[in-house]
């Protein structure tokens, strides 16, 4: 069945047939000869919510970019048509264009970090569109500057409008792109990824957002990785993968009952309080009854704090009283949000960075408190994995170097080359690589890839814990899917423990035992995953959990 | 506080730079009494003791080294940089009557630089593969080319053949011309290359992105966007630039029969002449102090994220 | 996805190309001179002195009748040695006290900073000056004083190289395998933060050769009959109006090899660079 | 005399070669003579003060500063503040009478007490070591005998002495304004009583002279009777020569200085040209006699044979220059020996024949060898001053021609900072060094070839040649009070140099300038070849 076929055959009936805003058919986007996005049709309505949801590569990037005509250089567009309230936007030329970007379509880019220029205050970033379409004076300008603010929920938007962006908070600064982009008020907004950066808190607030934007009769074309996400706010999706849409319906219909193969494993994919059993690649298969043992743990963190002076002289507790036990075999989550120190407890529990107080226990012998020379004989017993996996890799080594190089420092180092090669090309299979990737460099590698050489790395010296800090959080859903399905199985196969660090509930309550919930430094909550997630004690836990964006629909 | 440290280090840079100036010349082979003997009767011999001892006993070279320098040194800090030994007059004078000259000639060329740096910049980078490519072949080209060869050939085209300016302006202001751009244009060469490098950054950025969105010509966005982020290294080359010019314009000035702080120091060095060479060296110093300063507030001015960092 | 991993397909550029037929002249001009010309760069011929560029001499002659090509192909040896020596030498500082401020932080951090802070502010042409007073012209001297010259700028840069370095997710990922803090830097620090800085002295070796002919000019050049490309400048200055060649084509010469390094220089930066990704 | 750094200075003598004709341009062109304008110089080098020992100071002091005596282009000596003169009949005492009413331009009288304060400030007060040096062991004294006759007894008779008080080193200063000034004003602006004061002196770009209105005392060769006809003279400093040479074509100056030889036939087409051949030790090599291979007279000589100096010098400056094959005095030195001058011509074959004889066979490369010590002459030059790059290209030529003869000669450029701070003054430094000292007279080869004694150390003797004979020739000449027979014995000392192969000759030392056709009568002082403007005259 072809992309075309099923856009026919499920074209969404129209309540109102002249609430159309934007009608794209057939759009074909290819660079330098490769086709990218190959002959996909939608439309857009006012006050309804169209998300494209697909992943890395999928093409939905370039679709919201082709719609605003800033596709790229080397790009070749073509359509049966692009029309935006019954103008053809093909036949129009540059400067066409750019009387639509930002009085017709606002378009929303994701991390307001990068998105908003740095060095210009928010004000004059929010009014820009205004200025560019010669709409009011300056004065007028910077007024209207901080009523938008204000309608974007920005408290003293007076004095938000005179900092710059890096002064605000990401939730800010993501409000000020969204008031940037409805500055004009234009009938089209095109947000592309515009909460991936964010906290879940934060996200859900600017979900909220956009979906105040759409009830004031905007439409609203929400393009994204997460179905969690989307099923938040659209009305109708299209799953793109390779450049087609394989899929598009009513949000309830497609999140629901999935017709296409494609979307149900995405869905499945999708790591849950649901998911906890079974393996997210393989949604029938079940997870074998753990075993923990629960006499001494192999890692154990007393009263940890971190205190960092910051440039302006001023202490601040990054950690603060952090104590936790992990047991063999078992999985120790710690979630939390940006800013909650779960990443500095984790490099404290590695002895890669002292703690200002407190110690920490590895197989109930001291590690912290050791030197590092007495330390470094030790490093073997636990193993590390990046959320980063590229760049914990020496760019100058191909995996098979890297691989060997950890070995080496195992319990058991090889005694031949040919031994080293051996054993590594194992460590590729158990990872689910092959000997082919021995002499590749991880720059050639695919992002889930890659952090399969990561996790044989930290396997190599066969330690009994590994920290996982953020692992998957650079990866597509179906790839992030696959490398926790990894671990679980590694798990059972090894019985290795895990210190797991992540900011995603989901991906959190998928793989643990037990649970320490983090914020400013503090361990707020801890219990098992069952008891925090079911019965949560503290009010930040229960905020964080009705935050989460979820599958149901609301 | 933090500004009196930063005070006190430019000052400490200073005399360092004079004191090493100072010591360095005393170890050069060959002793400043026989130079100045020489340099008065234009020969290379030899002199006797006796020849020799009113000049040693004048500027007191007999005296020990370190007398020498604490002399000096506090010299220094009541303003007097000491009696240039050839030419018998303060060397605060020397200096002065050459040093606008040479200032007025390393910052306008400074500023030329900058102009035709990001003219060529702005208009070709990313302009598609033949214009980026001749603005970056442009840049290296510049770069490349040897002050002198540079001056020589614009005297002969613009002022011998064309006779559009001067052969030798002097401190005029139309004879500052030529000299200004030979210098301004290899300068131009560093200062287009560093910038494209960072703008090619800097055009990849999301906010570029974001500010077309807006519906931004592309002209409008190098303006007002690219171009604060991307003249940061431009900035921090300038700084440098000031203090390495104001000694390295003698070709120039040399070609062009400008009066200039480095034909003094080329003299000074080969008369020996320590308080001048010393002198000018401080002077550059605090050049190149003054400007690293003022990179520092241009730094602040560009991008207020830096100013909370130092 | 993004437009950019789209476009990455790396052609080589004509500019590379015609770089490359450049250096691979000027490098045969460098090791054997013989390849590309039979005669000798000092032969004199009092009867043919400042002829014009001609089939016979395609650069022209000097006013003792030297085939000026001739001169320029055996000059490369000497400028080339120049740009690589100084360069070499400059290299070799920076990394000593590049590394050495980096690693031992502190206060020796804090005075090598302070020491290349003066140097900054010492001006380049004494320095200059000062090392030909005290060792006399010559290819040795220039060298010297290019190579010290130009280190402070380098210093600073691997200085800087070795703290970027430092924070690499690699970097932590070794320490956190065991390995020892020497075998860390070793093994990965110095390699990487290395690795960048050859293409910036592939930019140093042109930035040399422009320097030594600075001197040259000044009489501070290497001794004659030496054809070092700044010298040759430096004698062809006072033809300009009655001898074009003299002075024009030796600066073409000294402008394209500038230009061709520079160019495979920001070619091979932009490959590490990319590899570096 | 004094040998002068970097350009060329020059003296006496033989002036005029100039093209065209003498020295002034004699309105050969005609058009109408203007009164005042401002005459553009362009010289090359900046000295540091106004006047002192160095050429350069001699060439702008003479704007300023008025002499005692002048000498005439025959070479007699003609009256300037001295009016007339006697000498007594031993030789040892000059009265001077000098010119009445003539003023420093401070207002003071330029009477005899000036002027005995003036060589006392040279010759006892460190004033000026070249005035020093020309007469040096045969000065006494100066005292005023009235307010009108100054007397200048020597210990010995010396004739040249009063041609020697020609050159510029001797010009005379206000001593009120000198004794009541600092050392600043002194060397910026030094009050004499010449045809023109120094008005400003923007260091680094050039010094601006006006007219001194009240001149009364031009010397007796002067083209005209009164004070300066242009207003003012700006006497820039150009040290590139083809911005220097550039600026006439473009009309932003009027007369320019040493005038670069691949632009002589140029100029000769389209302005005045003057050239003037210094008198005095030509530009020619000092060879070790001390250390070193040079030791040995046949190797000296070989070497003189072995290279084509005379085409080499042709080539190197473009036929402008006038080889010199006398390497003690120059061809327009009065005494010069012209014989002397031929010898040594080219002759590779003789050349190798003296080395072959004196042991130095030739190894495979070429180069000769004696007791497994290859025949390496180490040849110091001052780069970029004494040698220009045409002087650098003679050099090169002969060492190409050396080499063929089987002399391995290393060229040492050294910088003015090593040749001043003495570095290549010890013998084992150098085998051969060329360069020059202008002089009006003769007596120079006193100076230069004076045997060095411990009482009496000669550092200018820089081949070390200790002939014993040829100080007492000298010696003889210098005190001969009959002109032919003082020539006759200089011209014997010259051979006997030239015999030694004690020096090798190469080419004279030159000042040329280019002037404007529309400025008249500038015009060079026979002395030491210093341009004169206080006669000359626009024309329109």
């Amino acid at each position: 069945m072809t992309a075309t076929d099923q856009q026919v055959a499920e074209q969404p009936v129209r309540e109102e047939p002249d609430t159309t805003v934007l009608r794209v058919a057939n759009l074909r986007v290819a660079f330098a000869g490769t086709e990218v996005v190959k002959g996909i049709s939608f439309s857009a309505q006012a006050g309804r919510c169209l998300a494209i949801v697909g992943e890395s590569g999928s093409g939905k990037s370039v679709t919201a970019r082709t719609l605003v005509g800033l596709t790229g250089g080397n790009s070749r567009v073509s359509a049966d048509a692009i029309d935006l309230d019954g103008v053809d936007l093909l036949r129009t030329g540059e400067r066409g264009w750019r009387s639509v970007r930002g009085s017709r379509i606002g378009f929303v880019l994701q991390d307001a970090l990068v998105s908003l220029d740095q060095l210009r205050r928010v004000g004059d970033e929010v009014a820009e569109p205004l200025r560019v379409h010669g709409r009011g004076t300056r004065r007028s300008r910077a007024a209207k500057a901080v009523e938008l603010l204000d309608a974007v929920g920005v408290p003293e938007p007076a004095v938000r409008a005179r900092q710059r962006p890096y002064e605000l908070s990401g939730g800010l600064r993501q409000r000020a792109l969204i008031a940037s982009a409805i500055a004009l008020d234009p009938p089209l907004l095109i947000a592309d990824e515009p909460t991936t950066a964010l906290d879940v808190t934060v996200q859900a607030q600017v979900l909220d957002l956009l979906a105040a934007a759409k009830e004031r009769g905007t439409s609203i074309i929400l393009i994204s990785h997460d179905l969690s996400v989307v099923a938040r706010l659209a009305d109708e999706v299209a799953v793109m993968r390779d450049g087609e849409i394989v899929e598009h319906g009513p949000a309830r219909r497609v999140l629901r009952e999935p017709r296409h193969e494609y979307t149900r494993m995405l869905l499945a994919a999708i790591p849950s309080a649901h998911t906890r059993d079974t393996k997210l690649s393989r949604p029938t298969e079940h997870r074998p009854q753990r075993t923990v043992d629960r006499g001494r743990p192999v890692l154990e963190a007393r009263r940890l704090s971190k205190v960092f002076r910051g440039p302006d002289g001023v202490d601040r507790t990054v950690v603060d009283d952090v104590s936790f036990e992990l047991f063999g075999g078992e999985t120790l989550g710690i979630v939390g949000e940006s800013g909650s120190g779960k990443t500095t407890t984790a490099r404290i529990a590695l002895a890669i960075l002292a703690a200002t107080a407190g110690e920490v226990l590895l197989r109930g012998a001291p590690w912290s408190a050791r030197s590092v020379g007495e330390r470094r004989p030790l490093r073997k017993q636990i193993g590390v994995v990046y959320q980063d996996p590229l760049s914990s890799f020496d760019p100058r080594w191909p995996v098979g170097r890297i691989l060997t190089d950890a070995l080496a420092t195992g319990t058991r180092p090889p005694a031949s080359k040919a031994e080293a090669r051996g054993r590594a090309i194992r460590l590729l299979e158990q990872v689910g690589l092959r000997e082919e990737h021995f002499d590749r460099a991880p720059l050639r590698l695919s992002g889930g890839q890659r952090q399969r050489v990561a996790i044989a790395r930290a396997l190599a010296p066969e330690p009994s814990v590994i920290v996982c800090d953020e692992p998957v959080s650079a990866l597509d859903v179906s790839i992030q899917a696959q490398v926790l399905d990894l671990l679980t199985d590694l798990q059972d196969e090894l019985g290795v423990s895990y210190l797991f660090i992540s900011h995603d509930l989901g991906v959190i309550h998928h793989v643990s035992d037990r649970i320490l919930v983090m914020k400013d430094g503090r361990v707020v909550e801890h219990g098992s995953a069952a008891d925090i997630f079911e019965r949560p004690q503290h009010e930040y836990t229960r905020r964080l959990l009705t935050a989460v964006p979820r599958l149901e629909l609301k | 506080m933090r500004y009196l440290l930063k005070l006190l280090s430019a000052v400490a840079v200073v005399i360092a730079a004079a004191s090493v100036t100072f010591f360095a010349q005393l170890a050069v082979p060959g002793d400043r009494a026989t130079t100045l003997m020489n340099l008065q009767t234009g020969q290379d011999r030899k002199w006797t003791a006796e020849e020799l001892a009113p000049l040693n006993e004048k500027y007191g070279f007999d005296d020990p080294i370190v007398v020498q320098y604490l002399d000096y040194v506090t010299g220094l800090f009541r303003g007097d940089l000491g009696t240039s030994y050839t030419q018998k007059r303060p060397v605060l004078e020397v200096i002065g009557g050459q040093l606008l000259p040479s200032l007025t000639l390393t910052v306008l060329a400074l500023v030329v630089a900058w102009f035709l740096a990001l003219g060529v910049t702005l208009l070709t980078v990313r302009r598609g593969r033949f214009l980026s490519g001749l603005g970056a072949t442009w840049e290296a080209m510049t770069a490349s080319l040897p002050h002198y060869w540079v001056g020589i050939v614009l005297l002969v085209v613009f002022a011998v053949q064309l006779r559009v300016f001067p052969v030798i302006g002097g401190t005029s202001g139309w004879g500052t011309v030529l000299p200004v751009l030979t210098l301004a244009i290899p300068l131009a060469g560093f200062v287009g290359q560093v910038t494209r490098e960072e703008f090619e950054q800097v055009l990849a950025q999301p906010f570029v992105t974001t500010a077309r969105t807006r519906g931004m010509s592309d002209l409008a966005v190098r303006l007002r966007h690219v171009l604060r982020h991307a003249v940061l290294p431009a900035v921090t080359l300038s700084g440098w630039a000031l203090g390495a010019l104001i000694s390295g314009a003698v070709i120039t000035e040399n070609i062009f029969g400008r009066p200039g702080i480095g034909q003094v120091l080329v003299t000074a060095v080969d008369t020996r002449d320590m308080p001048t060479a010393s002198g000018v060296v401080l002077v550059v110093a605090t050049v190149y102090v003054v400007a690293n300063l003022l990179v520092d507030l241009a730094y602040g001015a560009i991008d207020p994220r830096l100013r909370r960092a130092t | 996805m993004t437009v950019k991993t789209l476009t990455a397909a790396p052609k080589p550029a004509l500019g590379t190309v015609l770089s490359l037929l450049v250096v691979t002249w000027v490098l045969t001009a460098a090791l054997a001179p013989s390849v590309l010309t039979d005669g000798s760069p000092t032969a004199i011929d009092l009867h043919a002195t400042l002829l014009p560029p001609s089939w016979e001499h395609p650069f022209g002659t000097d006013d003792a009748g030297r085939d000026l090509l001739t001169r320029v192909i055996h000059g490369s040896r000497q400028s080339l040695g120049i740009g690589l020596g100084a360069t070499a030498l400059a290299f070799l500082i920076a990394l000593v006290l590049g590394f050495t401020a980096a690693l031992a932080g502190g206060v020796v951090d804090a005075a090598i900073t302070r020491v290349l802070e003066v140097a900054f502010a010492f001006p380049a042409l004494l320095l200059a000056l000062l090392v030909i007073s005290v060792r006399g012209p010559s290819l040795a001297t220039v060298v010297v004083a290019v190579g010290i010259g130009s280190a402070p700028g380098y210093a600073r840069m691997v200085r800087g190289q070795v703290l970027a370095v430092r924070q690499a997710g690699y970097i932590e990922a070794a320490a956190a395998l065991g390995h020892s803090r020497f075998a860390v830097i070793r093994r990965h620090l110095f390699p990487n933060a290395v690795r960048p800085l050859v293409a910036v002295a592939t930019l140093g070796v042109g930035q040399s050769i422009v320097w030594a002919s600075g001197l040259s000019f000044l009489g501070l050049g290497v001794a004659p009959p030496s054809s070092e490309w700044g010298a040759l400048l430096d004698a062809g200055r006072l033809h300009i109006t009655t001898s074009w060649w003299l002075e024009i084509l030796p600066g073409v010469v000294i402008v394209l090899v500038t230009l061709a390094v520079t160019t495979l220089g920001r070619t091979l930066q932009r490959r590490l660079e990319g590899a570096a990704r | 005399m004094m040998k002068k750094l970097r350009g060329k200075a020059g003296i006496v003598a033989a002036l005029l070669l100039l093209a065209g004709c003498g020295a002034g341009a004699d309105a050969a062109g005609g058009g109408t003579p203007q009164t005042g304008g401002t005459i553009v110089y362009g010289h090359v080098q900046e000295p540091p003060c106004i006047f002192g020992g160095w050429i350069q100071q001699a060439y702008i002091s003479r704007q300023v500063l008025d002499g005692l005596v002048t000498l005439a282009e025959d070479g007699s000596i003609q009256p300037w503040l001295a009016t007339s003169w006697t000498v007594s009949p031993d030789g040892t005492k000059y009265t001077f009478t000098l010119k009445e009413n003539v003023k420093f331009t401070d207002g003071t009288p330029v009477d005899a007490a000036a002027v005995a304060w003036n060589f006392d400030y040279w010759e006892n007060k460190g004033g000026n070591s070249t005035a020093k040096v020309s007469i040096d062991p045969y000065f006494k004294a100066a005292t005023a005998v009235d307010a009108t006759h100054v007397e200048i007894s020597l210990t010995r008779p010396f004739p040249p002495f009063l041609t020697l008080i020609t050159q510029g080193y001797f010009g005379i200063q206000s001593p009120t304004a000198f004794q009541s000034r600092g050392e600043k004003e002194n060397c910026e602006k030094p009050i004499g009583s010449g045809g023109f004061v120094v008005e400003e002196w923007k260091h680094g770009e050039e010094v601006i002279l006006a007219k001194n209105p009240n001149y009364t005392s031009w010397p007796a060769t002067a083209k005209h009777q009164g004070p300066a006809i242009v207003d003012k003279v700006r006497w820039k400093f150009i040290a590139d020569g083809v911005s220097r040479y550039s600026s006439l074509g473009t009309g932003e100056s009027h007369v320019v200085y040493e005038v670069p030889t691949v632009n002589w036939k140029d100029a000769k087409t389209r302005y005045q040209t003057i050239r003037y051949i210094t008198p005095g030790k030509p530009v020619s090599f000092y060879i070790n006699t001390k250390t070193g291979p040079f030791t040995d007279r046949a190797v000296r000589q070989a070497f003189a044979y072995g290279a084509d100096r005379k085409s080499a010098v042709e080539a190197g400056f473009h036929g402008v220059i006038p080889y010199e094959g006398n390497p003690a005095v120059s061809q327009s030195t009065p005494g010069y020996n012209a014989e002397a001058a031929k010898a040594y011509a080219y002759d590779p074959a003789k050349a190798e024949a003296l080395l072959e004889q004196a042991g130095w066979a030739k190894g495979g490369d070429g180069i000769r060898t004696k007791d497994g010590k290859p025949l390496t002459i180490k040849l110091v030059y001052g780069a970029a001053f004494i040698f220009t790059q045409e002087g650098a290209t003679v050099l090169q030529v002969m060492q190409e021609q050396w080499k063929k003869v089987g002399f391995d000669v290393k060229l040492i450029p050294a910088t003015r900072a090593e040749l001043w701070g003495g570095k290549y003054a010890d013998p084992s430094t150098f085998d051969a060094t060329p360069s020059y000292w202008t002089s009006p007279s003769p007596s120079i080869l006193w100076i230069v070839w004076r045997p060095s004694t411990v009482e009496r150390p000669n550092g200018s003797n820089r081949s070390f040649y200790n002939n014993d004979t040829l100080g007492q020739t000298i010696d003889r000449a210098n005190g001969e009070q009959d002109a032919a027979q003082a020539n006759a014995l200089y011209g014997q000392a010259q051979q006997i140099i030239q015999d030694d192969a004690a020096g090798i000759g190469l080419y004279t030392q030159n000042s040329t300038y280019a002037v404007a056709q529309n400025l008249k009568d500038v015009w060079l002082e026979k002395s030491q070849g210093e341009p004169v403007f206080s006669d000359a005259y626009f024309t329109r």
